[in-house]
């Protein structure tokens, strides 16, 4: 008959010894949070930020959505503790130039804006980037269009009443939401905030929108609360003509509630301020980070995007987590949800297994008398959890062969720690040297 | 019909194959009876080889279930085996065996209904080609 | 003189030189020959003879051009290193030399995969430039390949080569020329030209290097028969291209053909203002009929007889 | 490495067809590199076979034993217990292997399973493409590193020819034309006038094929 799947044989690979080291890339607020709770559970921690501040891309946030707290308050005071916990080493203008070995033995090679250059042996490693938008391309050049960042910056810095800009006051603003990024939330959250901010404010607001996303927690209630405040709402099939009337923009919109296309008669919107939400694009210096870290990238070019099988923080390697906006362009909220997530994983993975690491699941092992050092599987492994110790100076583990003891391994081999077991090697292996173990 | 039911050998990849065919077991879909369940981790594990030995130690047919395109736990499993069962085809073809004895069926856990009608399915096909002249292992 | 050949004469006497092709028949039919000559009789210094050109099976080379002297016209053999070695093509040229052959182009010559003997196994013991070198040793220094072997009386060959203005890398064509030149080529006949553009470059590349002082450059023209062979030849004949204004001149033309003359005359009257063109080299692939027609119309007529 | 890629079903098909016992042999080095001769090809090959002799109602027993190397004497001697009990060899190892396995074994036919094609690099997973000839005398000094005689269809010293276009080959337009890599590549080495020198006829006779088989013999090494 055919090999089994599995073979038995009695291999308990050989357990992984795990300090307590964490290294963080990215200071925005997700590597903040993760910093901070790990130190606080004992864990030593790197923080790695490209820029010269920590804060990140959510440092232009002013407002929360869901609680009326000062965002740049809550912001430094996460920054003061963090500079002082004893626990936690913050490189400022660093980027990650490279990452060898496997969880456990990682060596990272940090180098800093100032020319100098950190090695690290981290045991776990998180990538929270945060992602970018592209600016506003002024919208058929019209000055009054502006992108929500900029928005939320005159939100908190202009104070009289009613908001003006440019000396000029607004007192009719409108949301022109879905143009570009149409399957993500924020842009709606943000648009609700500000709009209930602006009527707030005496400014007669409306939101025109392919459809709303109220799937984030407390969004129902701060729609209601924003229809109630008198915010109007249009939904768009083909997106609204904006037209310059001299002092405002006009807004095309159309009523939807008749049914039939033909009747439906259209309504303009003039607004003195149009405000559109920016485009998320992939950020480049992630995808390049992701290639000096292997770490698989989504189809939108951002890091491990959403596969069921995947939980949401682990990436395609052992001992690799990736949180926030550089996975997925998401409230800050949610990012936060992510960055107790990969806490939480960090902490099993470091504390939980008291110090060490064993595979649970079926680990795979190369005969190295029969591999032929064709490269096949260490190209092939979705895990990047084979290397080929001989020439490898950089995966400098050499575990002694099974036959000859001194002789460094001869061959392919697989790190039993960062195997996840699905065995893609042993099929495609053309010597048939690969054996997956239970 | 042939006196003896076809021998179907399905390899099952256990995040989806083997739960949806427990599920298909469970609600006692109606599943053939000369039928070999194999176990996988992923659907990358199962060499062509496994294909073309379990043709020639007795199957009649081969059936692989994977996961969709998208979900493969290990990200390429499923879409290695789409090559190899592609490789393993231009074989059969060689041989003189129907393509029909070697099939993949995408499906996700909560497909067990659909399985099982697709290996009773699957298993009218095989009795209407009739045993699979190439397998040297005797009944 | 190198072979004192008509073509010669005509070059050193500083005359504008006009050849043409002469495809050899698939078969050993004579009167295949006296047709093409006939048509070209009188219009023409000397007429290349092709050597199984695209890789298709035709008389030799050496044969055909033995009947063109007997019928009074000056061939110039081609000789390609596709498909013989140094000793075949040593021994070919004692032939030529002796049966009265004056002339001759040296080309690595088109792949064998293209013509109807795709699995023949090709030569290339030699490349062109080497070849060129080779034929100079032998006139010049009287000795076969190697150097030791001395050769009693004259193999003297009036030598030319091709050169593909249009082909990549761009740059280095006309440095390819030069070495060609130092290997000792005395002419070159390009490919055909409808990128004025781009061979005029060529041309100054060739004037800057010198070499146009060592070597008579010969523009090589073909003329359009429809606008068919215009798409045909733009995108299946590697290292050929044929600017889009040329085939929607072609397209737009009530008549094809007579379109097609009237832009080779103005090619011939264009090339012959431009510095260091010393001739044109018409290949009217089976149409040396029209050959008349195009050097009367281009004023190349009559042409000198250098005695 | 050597490269090469399995025979067409059909004709290895047509070797075997007297036989009912024989042995596939495949060879762990070269061969698997390139997935042609492994033991995964070379098991993948064997059960096909069968199935495909078994349909036709002659079935085909087949011993399968894939050696490190077939191209050294001891490993031939390796298989010399099974050879005796089959009545003929197929080999899915390069020419070499065949070659080593029928001077050893003179009473056995030993037939190809493979057509070994030549001395290649990978150039992605699965794809590999002729680098060498092993012609005896190598001039990739003179070419910055790309071999003419390899990989230019017309073997040309003093290239590129008239149908280079656009950095490929006339003949086969995925092929780079090898005179566009030498000349780029002495670009970025600054070696560009090393092309205008004329690189003689080359000397086939003294090492290549052309002055008959070759042979090494390190007296020094000799036992």
């Amino acid at each position: 008959m055919y090999q089994t799947a599995y073979s038995s044989k009695p291999v308990t690979p050989s357990p992984v010894v795990l300090k307590p080291e964490a290294l963080i890339i990215g200071g925005g607020i997700v590597g903040m949070t993760v910093a901070g709770e790990l130190a606080r559970e004992g864990v030593q921690v790197v923080v790695v930020e490209k820029g010269e501040t920590l804060g990140g891309g959510a440092g232009d946030l002013r407002f929360f959505y869901d609680r009326p707290a000062d965002v740049r308050k809550w912001m430094e005071e996460m920054i003061s503790t963090l500079e002082g916990d004893a626990n936690i080493t913050v490189l400022k203008g660093g980027k990650l130039e490279r990452l060898d070995g496997q969880m456990g033995r990682f060596q990272a090679l940090i180098r800093i804006s100032d020319g100098g250059v950190r090695t690290l042996s981290p045991c776990a490693v998180v990538v929270a980037t945060g992602g970018i938008t592209r600016p506003v391309e002024a919208i058929r050049g019209q000055s009054r269009c502006i992108g929500l960042s900029e928005m939320e910056k005159l939100l908190a810095e202009c104070r009289d009443l009613p908001l003006t800009r440019n000396g000029r006051p607004v007192m009719r603003a409108t949301f022109l939401l879905d143009l570009t990024n149409d399957d993500i939330k924020i842009d709606t959250v943000t648009a609700l905030k500000q709009a209930l901010l602006l009527q707030g404010k005496g400014c007669r607001t409306a939101i025109v929108a392919r459809d709303l996303k109220v799937s984030v927690s407390g969004m129902e209630l701060l729609y209601s609360r924003a229809r109630e405040e008198g915010v109007l709402f249009f939904k768009y099939d083909d997106p609204p003509v904006l037209t310059d009337t001299g002092d405002a923009i006009a807004v095309e919109v159309q009523d939807m509630t008749t049914l039939r296309k033909e009747e439906r008669e259209t309504l303009s919107l003039p607004s003195d301020l149009v405000v559109v939400g920016e485009t998320f694009a992939a950020d480049p210096e992630t995808e390049e980070l992701c290639r000096a870290m292997k770490l698989r990238t989504g189809p939108g070019g951002r890091a491990m995007e959403d596969n069921p099988q995947l939980q949401r923080v682990t990436s395609n390697r052992r001992g690799i987590f990736v949180a926030g906006a550089c996975r997925f362009p998401q409230v800050v909220t949610e990012s936060l949800r992510e960055a107790r997530a990969v806490v939480q994983e960090v902490m099993a993975l470091l504390l939980g297994g008291g110090g060490t690491y064993t595979a649970e699941n079926p680990v795979a092992e190369v005969d190295a008398g029969k591999c032929a050092l064709c490269y096949t599987c260490v190209r092939l492994c979705p895990h990047i959890a084979i290397g080929v110790e001989r020439y490898g100076e950089r995966n400098v583990y050499a575990a002694p062969a099974e036959k000859d003891q001194n002789s460094p391994w001869q061959a392919a081999r697989i790190e039993p720690a960062a195997c996840f077991g699905c065995g893609i090697c042993v099929a495609e292996c053309p010597a048939r040297a690969i054996t997956l173990y239970r | 019909m042939s006196p003896v039911a076809p021998k179907i050998v399905a390899f099952c990849c256990e995040q989806s194959g083997v739960l949806a065919l427990d599920m298909a077991k469970s609600s006692n879909a109606k599943l053939p009876d000369n039928l070999e369940l194999v176990p996988v981790p992923c659907s990358g594990r199962i060499e062509t080889l496994y294909l073309l030995r379990a043709l020639e130690s007795g199957a009649d047919g081969v059936v692989v279930f994977a996961c969709y395109e998208e979900n493969c736990r290990y990200l390429q499993g499923n879409i290695r085996l789409k090559s190899r069962v592609g490789y393993a085809k231009q074989l059969l073809a060689k041989i003189g065996l129907e393509p029909e004895r070697l099939e993949i069926f995408p499906l996700a856990t909560n497909s067990g209904v659909k399985c099982a009608e697709f290996l009773m399915r699957k298993s009218d096909q095989l009795g209407a080609l009739g045993p699979n002249l190439g397998k040297t292992a005797k009944e | 003189m190198k072979s004192g050949s008509n073509l010669e004469k005509v070059f050193v006497n500083g005359h504008f030189a006009v050849t043409a092709e002469l495809g050899p028949p698939k078969n050993n039919d004579v009167s295949v020959i006296q047709r093409k000559v006939d048509f070209l009789r009188g219009y023409i210094d000397a007429v290349n003879i092709t050597d199984n050109q695209t890789a298709i099976v035709r008389m030799s080379s050496i044969a055909t051009s033995v009947f063109v002297i007997q019928m009074g016209m000056e061939p110039v053999m081609q000789m390609v290193t596709r498909d013989r070695n140094r000793i075949a093509m040593q021994s070919d040229l004692f032939g030529a030399t002796a049966l009265g052959i004056k002339n001759i182009v040296c080309l690595t010559g088109d792949h064998h995969t293209f013509g109807n003997q795709v699995h023949a196994k090709n030569v290339h013991d030699l490349d062109s430039v080497q070849l060129i070198h080779m034929v100079k040793t032998m006139r010049d220094e009287k000795v076969l390949m190697g150097g030791e072997e001395k050769i009693e009386g004259d193999v003297n060959m009036f030598i030319g080569g091709a050169a593909n203005p249009f082909a990549d890398p761009f740059e280095f064509r006309a440095l390819r020329t030069a070495k060609k030149a130092a290997a000792g080529v005395d002419f070159i006949q390009t490919q055909c030209i409808y990128d004025m553009v781009r061979f005029k470059e060529w041309m100054k590349m060739i004037r800057d290097l010198g070499v146009d002082k060592k070597v008579h450059i010969m523009a090589g023209i073909t003329p359009l028969k429809s606008t068919g062979m215009a798409r045909y030849m733009a995108k299946n004949v590697a290292g050929i291209t044929i600017p889009d204004a040329l085939i929607d001149r072609m397209a737009k033309a009530a008549k094809g053909s007579e379109e097609g003359i009237k832009i080779c005359v103005e090619q011939i009257q264009e090339v012959r203002e431009i510095e260091g063109v010393h001739g044109v080299h018409i290949m009217a692939i089976e149409w040396e009929q029209m050959i008349g027609k195009i050097t009367e119309m281009a004023g190349l007529l009559p042409r000198p007889k250098i005695d | 490495m050597i490269k090469a890629e399995q025979k067409p079903f059909e004709e290895i098909l047509e070797y075997l067809a007297p036989y009912d016992k024989i042995l596939l042999s495949g060879c762990g080095a070269c061969v698997t590199v390139c997935h042609a001769g492994g033991e995964k090809d070379a098991a993948l090959l064997a059960s096909a076979l069968r199935m495909a002799r078994q349909k036709m109602g002659k079935p085909l027993e087949i011993l399968e034993s894939t050696p490190a190397r077939q191209c050294e004497p001891e490993f031939a001697e390796e298989l010399s217990e099974t050879i005796g009990q089959v009545q003929a060899v197929l080999s899915v190892s390069c020419g070499v292997g065949v070659q080593t396995l029928a001077r050893r074994y003179t009473a056995t036919q030993i037939y190809p399973g493979v057509n070994t094609t030549f001395l290649g690099e990978t150039v992605a997973h699965g794809v590999w493409e002729e680098r060498c000839q092993a012609c005896g005398n190598c001039i990739l000094e003179k070419t910055a590193g790309v071999c003419p005689i390899a990989r230019c269809a017309k073997q040309l010293l003093n290239g590129p020819c008239g149908g280079s276009a656009n950095g490929k080959c006339e003949i086969k337009r995925e092929t780079d034309c090898a005179w566009q890599l030498i000349y780029d590549r002495s670009k970025s080495l600054g070696q560009l006038h090393r092309l205008t020198e004329i690189i003689p006829a080359k000397q086939w006779g003294t090492q290549s094929r052309d002055s008959g088989p070759r042979r090494i013999a390190r007296e020094d090494l000799k036992v």
